[in-house]
């Protein structure tokens, strides 16, 4: 039912494959730097894209969720904990914290959705900035030691010390979020929440506990934001109250729409193209956020389906070129 | 007095009209048959100026509308009563009709004119002239929604599907009433049913829409007795 | 300038957003040093001439751009000297300041004593450390009589640093605290719900500040709703800014403020002077501290390169540093003393203003331990006809 | 008591500004159905535009105050036009993202333009008044006072007015407005104008007490967001109340509680409210 | 099978339903007619949970269902189509069609997650029935259409296709032919009968095709302002004077 064609297949293996070997190719730490926070953002665009995209439910506090993630995983650690359980107990935590949330939320549809999610979201912030003695305030939790080695029998432990080790941390939960994703979008259970997107009502009427099934998309998707999120505490080796802020969530939302809402490619184009875009404008200097905000602007007025869905539309006018014209050859 | 020529229309990617050509005269009560999607209401939206044409013109009195805002149409006359009633549900009846007099702003003696011959053609309304529309009932609605676009003394309606989801009482009133309009103000008038029992019953002439293109046309009486009508429209 | 002699200075830090007058302020400071730097020559090492030059990113205070500068910064533009004003882009900035092939100089202009704490070797914190001038105010407030004090302070961890300090600071010297109201003085401009609970307390003196025109807003619409004790300001708020952009330089409405000593005090008047009227010509503004300490740093790097002989080597560079403290108030402004640890010593020194005058300043010279060592880091530091006083930082050790 | 009537005092304040930036902003939702996050730097640079009229060309308050509500009203125009205008039809979400963008370019407008420091305007009525125990700076009885007289001029004019109604119908329902003559852009456009030149009003009459920067929108433009959907999308008395409830709520909880959790208290309870009464205090039912 | 004891609905001020009673027996096809406002479809509401009566009762073979959440009823085996035509028309045809079936199995998210032997076994359980069901409307060929690009007659189709893919016991028809015209509306009539004689579904009906009620109906059950006026055979019903004064206004041939 749910088959790729064969020239796709081929694309994304040449991606991954051209993806393992890209430290090779980095020219310098600087490049690095970015594409692994890129890759860090594409998890949390991903799974703000399941909640968003594909279940319509534009939840604002999403960031939060990232936000949460990283600092369970910043306090943890510094008690002493191993990253390694540190980072699934993130993802529970913030997908418990997303419950309660939801019990609210969930009330509400639409604007009102964001609404609350957003208050929520600033909720988060606050606690963050004020219980000192947890979160260490505005400050923050700092000098984290990066991700704990892996012991490695015969070539020794695996360290994530180092910017390649970092890269291949990243990209391997990014690859495992697709692939959850991927298996969630492409069957009868996520048909479900895209029929919730559609027609709530309807959905409802079909015998879809619309209820339970947005709590387990918004579950899923504020588990894998969390997870990034503890990523993104150990990478930084620092997490202060601007990872859980609102302009998180409003980040991921621009990635999301100009990548390419409701496609799995869009949230990670997206996560890639707008850094990329905003660094290769610091030339501007004082100009450089008066010129973002323009084209964020025009860009979503030309690409209302985002990078990926203008792609995507692009590609179906070809083929349908094509077809017109085969059929005026055959015609002639 | 309307005059198309060979109108397309798209939504979007979808090609809707195809090439769809007509003529109505002043006074005349035409009516516009087709199934539910052949393409009734985009039509009348490409009329009143909602929707563009990809291709073709619109003439109304000689002049070209098809590139006018609706606005701009409404001024020469041209007054689309649409599906779906569009009312504005949170105004009174009284404000809604009002609204409806849109184009004669400024000329007060002549709304009142107006609004008390809509209120005669459907007393109710005046009865519930507080009420907000949106608690109204659908036949109300339908009532309500011919009467605003009567308040700016259209020299041609539109009146798309206006018996749709009515009750049979319901549907037989309304076309007592559009019949009335006809003959006594001498508005034209283009109605787009697809119950065609009643609309070759009060209407002189008729075109029949499928899948976008006009696939006949003639004087009711013909088409009454057109055997592909009798089976598709009408029923044994 | 030609490559290879050019020592690329970098700078990232808020430009944008609420912060971006402070980070402002500090590139003015940098770009003034870096001038005079060039204008006197530039430096010789090895026998080469170098030139130095500044780059500068904005992070808007997110951790994430101040890294990614970070790296282009040491990678793609070579400076291997970077500033950063605000400590929740300095902390992630010290994880990688000590990689291997990409180490950097993180030149930290922040007062947070955490800094000091992570005792990162390739890191130098320029200003003293806020607890210097928590020393001050409670003596000052002790020989006064008062007891009872209200904080309204910026949100934020810098804020947080200083009510916490000050808090228990005071309540060790027997007062009280009897409201604490913080507030977030980047984006709040009506304080008159803090400042309402606060007063009702009936306050001998508040503990106030943040940025310095929403502190001006605080003193105004404090003394609006009947005030009449006085004020000290945490060290960000700027006595001679407040005047001039809140009172329009009516020093009569500021009666009764203490903060930081304005530059004009900080330093003898025939090298300040120039300074300041450069300050207003250049950037339309009076000077402001960060503008004073960034200017002195980046000529105490400049100098300690020559000494150490190498623009590469950050290690040299930084154990260059004491060999050529103190310097000459011509060269530097401001007397910088020495290292302490990761951190310049540099006395502090408050100022009050008292029927519409800014009185003499009183400078605290924090590091000292005895009176022995009081009296040398008096005789040390060029007269600049202060006040001096004695109030050793506890835990501060070198 | 004094301190409960000094805080009810500083409630009432905050809620008439937050009532008169919502009202502005409610309007523009309920007729365009746009989420504008960027109102409230809509709202800064009517603040700017008054300081310079006031300290640049040295205008009186007043003068500057309508000037300053005529030109943002234009900016208000030109903004529907170029930036929500070629978006209609398309996801809420992305108009959403069409006003992060507009209010990322006003704010770094306002930087590149003013420069990053705060800046005041003089205080036109700086005279001190004591009354009921509560001592006030005349501006703020002014703000109270002015955004009352605002809000019964503003209702007066949408439910006596015919242009009013117009605006109502086209928030009611586009396309039936559209067929009955109204021209819908030209309303947009109005809705556009009163909506900034409000902002501009709140702005002129907030900025002599407060501080100017280009930040300054940001919070109060998520506030006013969140008024507009608690008091039920395009619902004037429920941008009002709103407005009012929220003031009243920071002044309270903020003096009373905890200064920290000020915001929490406000958020929290309009989540409440929100789950109590899922389309807002005056929101339509679904169904 | 369905008995609805005593409903009334009321909104701020206004009764929709009032005391409303009747019963539907396996195997029929009961049909709700009423002027516009009656409360018909208000009546549906209460009985799919989508609205919560004020007070009265509705049970369905016996057990209670009053109050319980849409999605519950349904799988109480309640099916029911919207009056105005409603599908998900962001997603293609078959879709729509698992979608509706998707209760009838156990796929979550592990087994999803995991492809483990029962996800794929409902599945294709869920993909067989829709097919089947696919083949029953004559829509076959448009399986892996997009709704939008289906005409209204079979949007229409498969909008009651939807409803019994999951194999209901009871299916409300809300007005399932408005704006159809003739034939097309024979058509739906035909496969309304067909869906109760082949898949053995009982049919509740709320039409103003008053022709086609006629024959297709086996009971009417009339509504005026929110209360029943009348029940009956269609017979009964035609020659009923207070449905011919509330409803038909004397003449049956609209
Ligand atoms: N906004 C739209 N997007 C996509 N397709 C549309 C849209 N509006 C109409 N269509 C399609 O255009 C076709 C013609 O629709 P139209 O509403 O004009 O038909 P109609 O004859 O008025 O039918 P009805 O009896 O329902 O009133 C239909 O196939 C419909 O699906
Ligand atoms: N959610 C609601 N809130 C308030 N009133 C409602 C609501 N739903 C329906 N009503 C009112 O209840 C009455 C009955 O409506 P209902 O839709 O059941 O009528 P109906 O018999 O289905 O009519 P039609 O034949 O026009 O579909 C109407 O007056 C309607 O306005
Ligand atoms: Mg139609
Ligand atoms: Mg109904």
């Amino acid at each position: 039912m749910f088959t790729k064609p064969i020239h796709t297949k081929l694309l994304l293996g040449f991606l991954f494959i051209a993806a393992l070997f890209l430290p090779l190719y980095v020219p310098d730490s600087y490049m690095f730097q970015i594409v692994i926070t890129s890759l860090l953002f594409a998890i949390a665009t991903s799974s703000m894209n399941l909640i968003l995209g594909y279940t319509g439910q534009a939840s604002l506090a999403h960031g939060a969720f990232f936000g949460v993630g990283a600092y369970v995983v910043a306090i943890m650690t510094k008690a002493g904990w191993s990253f390694w359980i540190a980072l699934p107990v993130s993802g529970l935590v913030a997908t418990g914290i997303g419950f309660f949330i939801g019990l609210f939320a969930f009330r509400t549809r639409g604007h009102f959705f964001a609404i609350v999610t957003l208050c929520f979201g600033v909720i988060l912030f606050q606690v963050a900035e004020n219980w000192i003695e947890v979160t260490g305030g505005q400050n923050g939790i700092f000098g984290l030691d990066s991700a704990t080695p892996i012991p490695f029998p015969f070539f020794g432990p695996i360290e994530f010390s180092s910017q390649p080790a970092q890269y291949y941390l990243v990209l391997a939960v990014l690859l495992l979020t697709l692939f959850v994703l991927h298996r969630v979008v492409y069957s009868i259970f996520g048909l479900t929440f895209m029929a919730i997107r559609n027609n709530e009502e309807l959905a409802d009427a079909l015998g879809i506990n619309t209820f339970a099934t947005k709590m387990v998309s918004f579950a899923i998707a504020n588990f894998i934001a969390a997870i990034a999120g503890g990523i993104y505490a150990t990478i930084l080796g620092a997490v202060s109250p601007s990872a859980i802020s609102i302009m998180i969530t409003f980040n991921f939302l621009i990635f999301l729409i100009l990548g390419g809402m409701a496609t799995l490619p869009g949230a990670v184009i997206g996560a890639f193209m707008i850094p990329i875009i905003m660094e290769f404008l610091q030339f501007m200097e004082n100009y450089r956020m008066l010129f973002f905000g323009a084209l964020l602007v025009v860009v979503i007025i030309w690409f209302p389906m985002g990078f990926f869905g203008g792609l995507k539309t692009i590609n179906q006018k070809i083929i349908a070129w094509r077809q017109s014209n085969t059929s005026e050859d055959s015609n002639a | 007095m309307l005059k198309l020529e060979q109108v397309y229309t798209d939504i979007g990617e979808l090609h809707i009209i195809h090439n769809v050509s007509l003529n109505i005269q002043k006074g005349e009560f035409v009516t516009l048959l087709g199934s539910n999607g052949a393409g009734k209401t985009t039509l009348f939206r490409t009329i009143a100026g909602v929707l563009k044409p990809a291709f073709g013109t619109v003439e109304f009195n000689g002049i070209a509308i098809d590139k006018l805002p609706v606005h701009k149409i409404v001024d020469l006359g041209i007054v689309l009563c649409p599906q779906g009633r569009q009312l504005f549900p949170e105004l009174s009846v009284k404000k809604n009709l009002v609204m409806g007099a849109f184009s004669l702003r400024g000329q007060k003696s002549k709304i009142k004119k107006n609004l008390d011959r809509v209120y005669e053609h459907f007393p109710i309304l005046k009865e519930r002239s507080n009420q907000l529309a949106g608690t109204f009932s659908g036949g109300e609605q339908q009532m309500l929604a011919i009467g605003r676009a009567l308040m700016s003394e259209p020299s041609m309606l539109l009146l798309d599907e206006p018996s749709m989801g009515l009750a049979p009482l319901i549907v037989k009133q309304i076309a007592d009433v559009i019949s009335n309009i006809n003959h006594e103000m001498d508005t034209t008038i283009f109605l787009s049913e697809q119950n065609a029992n009643m609309a070759l019953n009060i209407t002189e002439r008729g075109y029949v829409l499928e899948s976008g293109k006009c696939v006949l046309e003639g004087l009711c009486k013909d088409l009454k007795n057109d055997e592909n009508v009798k089976r598709a429209y009408i029923g044994a | 300038y030609a490559k290879g002699h050019t020592v690329m200075i970098g700078f990232t830090g808020p430009l944008s957003g609420p912060a971006a007058q402070y980070g402002r302020d500090n590139v003015n400071g940098l770009e003034m040093g870096i001038q005079d730097i060039n204008a006197a020559g530039g430096i010789t090492v090895g026998g080469k001439n170098y030139k130095f030059a500044l780059k500068t990113y904005d992070d808007h205070i997110d951790p994430t751009a101040a890294v990614n500068n970070a790296r282009r910064l040491r990678s793609r533009d070579g400076a291997r000297f970077i500033f950063n004003p605000v400590f929740n882009t300095i902390a992630p900035m010290m994880q990688i300041n000590q990689q291997k092939g990409s180490e950097f100089l993180m030149m930290a202009y922040t007062s947070a004593p955490e800094v000091d704490a992570m005792k990162n070797p390739n890191t130098i914190a320029i200003p003293p450390p806020f607890s210097v001038y928590v020393g001050s105010y409670v003596k000052y407030a002790l020989e006064k009589g008062w007891k009872k004090c209200a904080m309204v302070v910026t949100l934020g961890a810098y804020g947080d640093g200083w009510r916490k300090e000050f808090e228990s600071a005071w309540i060790k010297a027997g007062g009280e605290i009897v409201a604490d109201q913080p507030a977030n003085y980047y984006t709040e401009t009506d304080f008159s719900a803090q400042l309402s609970a606060a007063l009702a307390k009936k306050p001998d003196f508040m503990l106030i500040g943040g940025p310095s025109a929403t502190t001006g807003l605080v003193i105004e619409q404090a003394r609006n709703l009947g005030f009449k004790g006085e004020f000290f300001m945490v060290d960000q708020a700027k006595l001679n800014y407040i005047a001039e952009v809140n009172f329009n330089n009516d020093l009569t409405k500021m009666n009764g403020v203490t903060g930081t000593a304005r530059p004009r005090d900080l330093a003898e008047e025939e090298v300040i002077e120039p300074f300041l009227k450069r300050c207003l010509k250049d950037y339309g503004r009076s000077a402001t501290s960060e503008n004073l300490l960034n200017y002195g740093a980046i000529r105490i790097l400049a100098a300690a390169m020559e000494k150490a002989g190498t623009v590469e080597d950050i290690t040299a560079i930084k154990a260059a540093i004491p060999e050529v403290l103190p310097m000459d108030a011509k060269i530097n402004l401001l007397p910088f003393i020495d290292l302490w640890g990761s951190r310049f010593i540099l006395p502090g020194t408050i100022q009050k203003i008292e029927n519409g005058q800014y009185t003499v300043p009183t400078t605290t010279f924090w590091w000292t331990k005895s009176d022995a060592d009081f009296k040398k880091a008096v005789s040390s530091i060029p007269d600049i006809g202060n006040t001096n006083v004695n109030v050793p930082l506890e835990g501060y050790a070198k | 008591m004094e301190l409960f009537l000094q805080q009810l005092f500083n409630g009432i304040m905050f809620g008439s500004t937050y009532a008169i930036v919502a009202l502005g902003l409610t309007l523009v939702m309920g007729i365009l159905h746009i989420p504008n996050f960027a109102h409230g730097h809509l709202y800064m640079l009517g603040g700017y535009i008054t300081y310079f009229f006031i300290t640049n060309l040295g205008f009186g308050y007043w003068y500057s105050l309508l000037l300053s509500m005529v030109i943002l009203g234009f900016v208000g125009v030109v903004m529907e036009r170029i930036v929500f205008r070629p978006l209609t039809g398309q996801p809420p979400i992305n108009a959403f993202i069409a006003a992060i963008g507009a209010l990322i370019f006003l704010e770094s407008l306002a930087l590149v333009i003013w420069g990053p420091q705060g800046m005041r305007i003089p205080n036109p009525h700086p005279q001190i008044i004591k009354m009921f125990g509560i001592t006030m700076e005349a501006q703020r009885l002014l703000v109270v006072g002015g955004a009352a007289v605002l809000i019964v001029l503003l209702h007066l004019f949408l439910k006596k007015t015919t242009t009013g109604t117009t605006i109502e119908a086209v928030a009611q329902n586009r396309e039936g407005a559209m067929l009955t003559g109204i021209n819908v852009n030209r309303v947009s456009s109005m809705t556009f104008f009163i909506s900034s030149a409000t902002a501009a009003v709140a702005a002129s009459f907030l900025s002599p007490i407060f501080i100017l920067s280009p930040a300054m929108g940001a919070v109060l433009g998520m506030k006013a967001f969140i008024i507009v959907i608690l008091g039920g999308m395009g619902s004037v008395p429920g941008a009002i109340l709103g407005g009012y409830f929220l003031g009243l709520i920071e002044a309270l909880g903020g003096g009373y509680i905890s200064a920290e959790y000020k915001d929490v208290f406000a958020f929290g309870a309009l989540i409440l409210v929100l789950s109590i009464k899922p389309t807002g205090l005056f929101g339509k039912q679904e169904g | 099978m369905l008995k609805v004891e005593s409903v009334t609905k009321k909104f701020s001020g206004l009764v929709a339903v009032k005391d409303l009673s009747f019963e539907i027996a396996k195997g029929q096809i009961v049909a709700i007619i009423g002027p516009n406002g009656a409360g018909k479809s208000t009546a549906f509401n209460l009985i799919t949970g989508t609205l919560k009566p004020t007070w009265g009762k509705v049970t369905i073979n016996g057990h209670d269902i009053t109050g319980m959440q849409p999605y519950r009823i349904v799988t109480r085996g309640v099916a029911r189509t919207f009056q105005t035509t409603s599908l998900f028309d962001q997603l293609r045809v078959i879709d729509n069609l698992m979608i509706a079936y998707k209760w009838r199995t156990k796929l979550g998210f592990w087994n999803t997650l995991l492809h483990l032997p029962s996800w794929k076994r409902y599945q294709e359980r869920a993909f067989a029935r829709s097919i089947e069901v696919l083949e029953f409307l004559g829509l076959t060929a448009k399986a892996n259409n997009f709704i939008p690009t289906l005409s209204q007659e079979e949007q229409k189709r498969l909008a009651i296709g939807v409803a019994i893919v999951s194999k209901p016991q009871l299916l409300l028809l809300d007005e399932p032919t408005g704006g159809l015209i003739q034939d097309e509306t024979d058509r739906i009539t035909e496969l309304i009968r067909k869906i109760r004689d082949e898949q053995g579904i009982t049919v509740c009906i709320i039409e103003h095709k008053m022709q086609m009620i006629m024959g297709l109906a086996d009971r009417i059950v009339v509504l005026n302002y929110g209360e029943k006026i009348a029940e009956g055979s269609p017979e009964e019903i035609k020659v009923n004077p207070d449905v011919i004064e509330a409803y038909l206004g004397g003449e049956l041939n609209a």
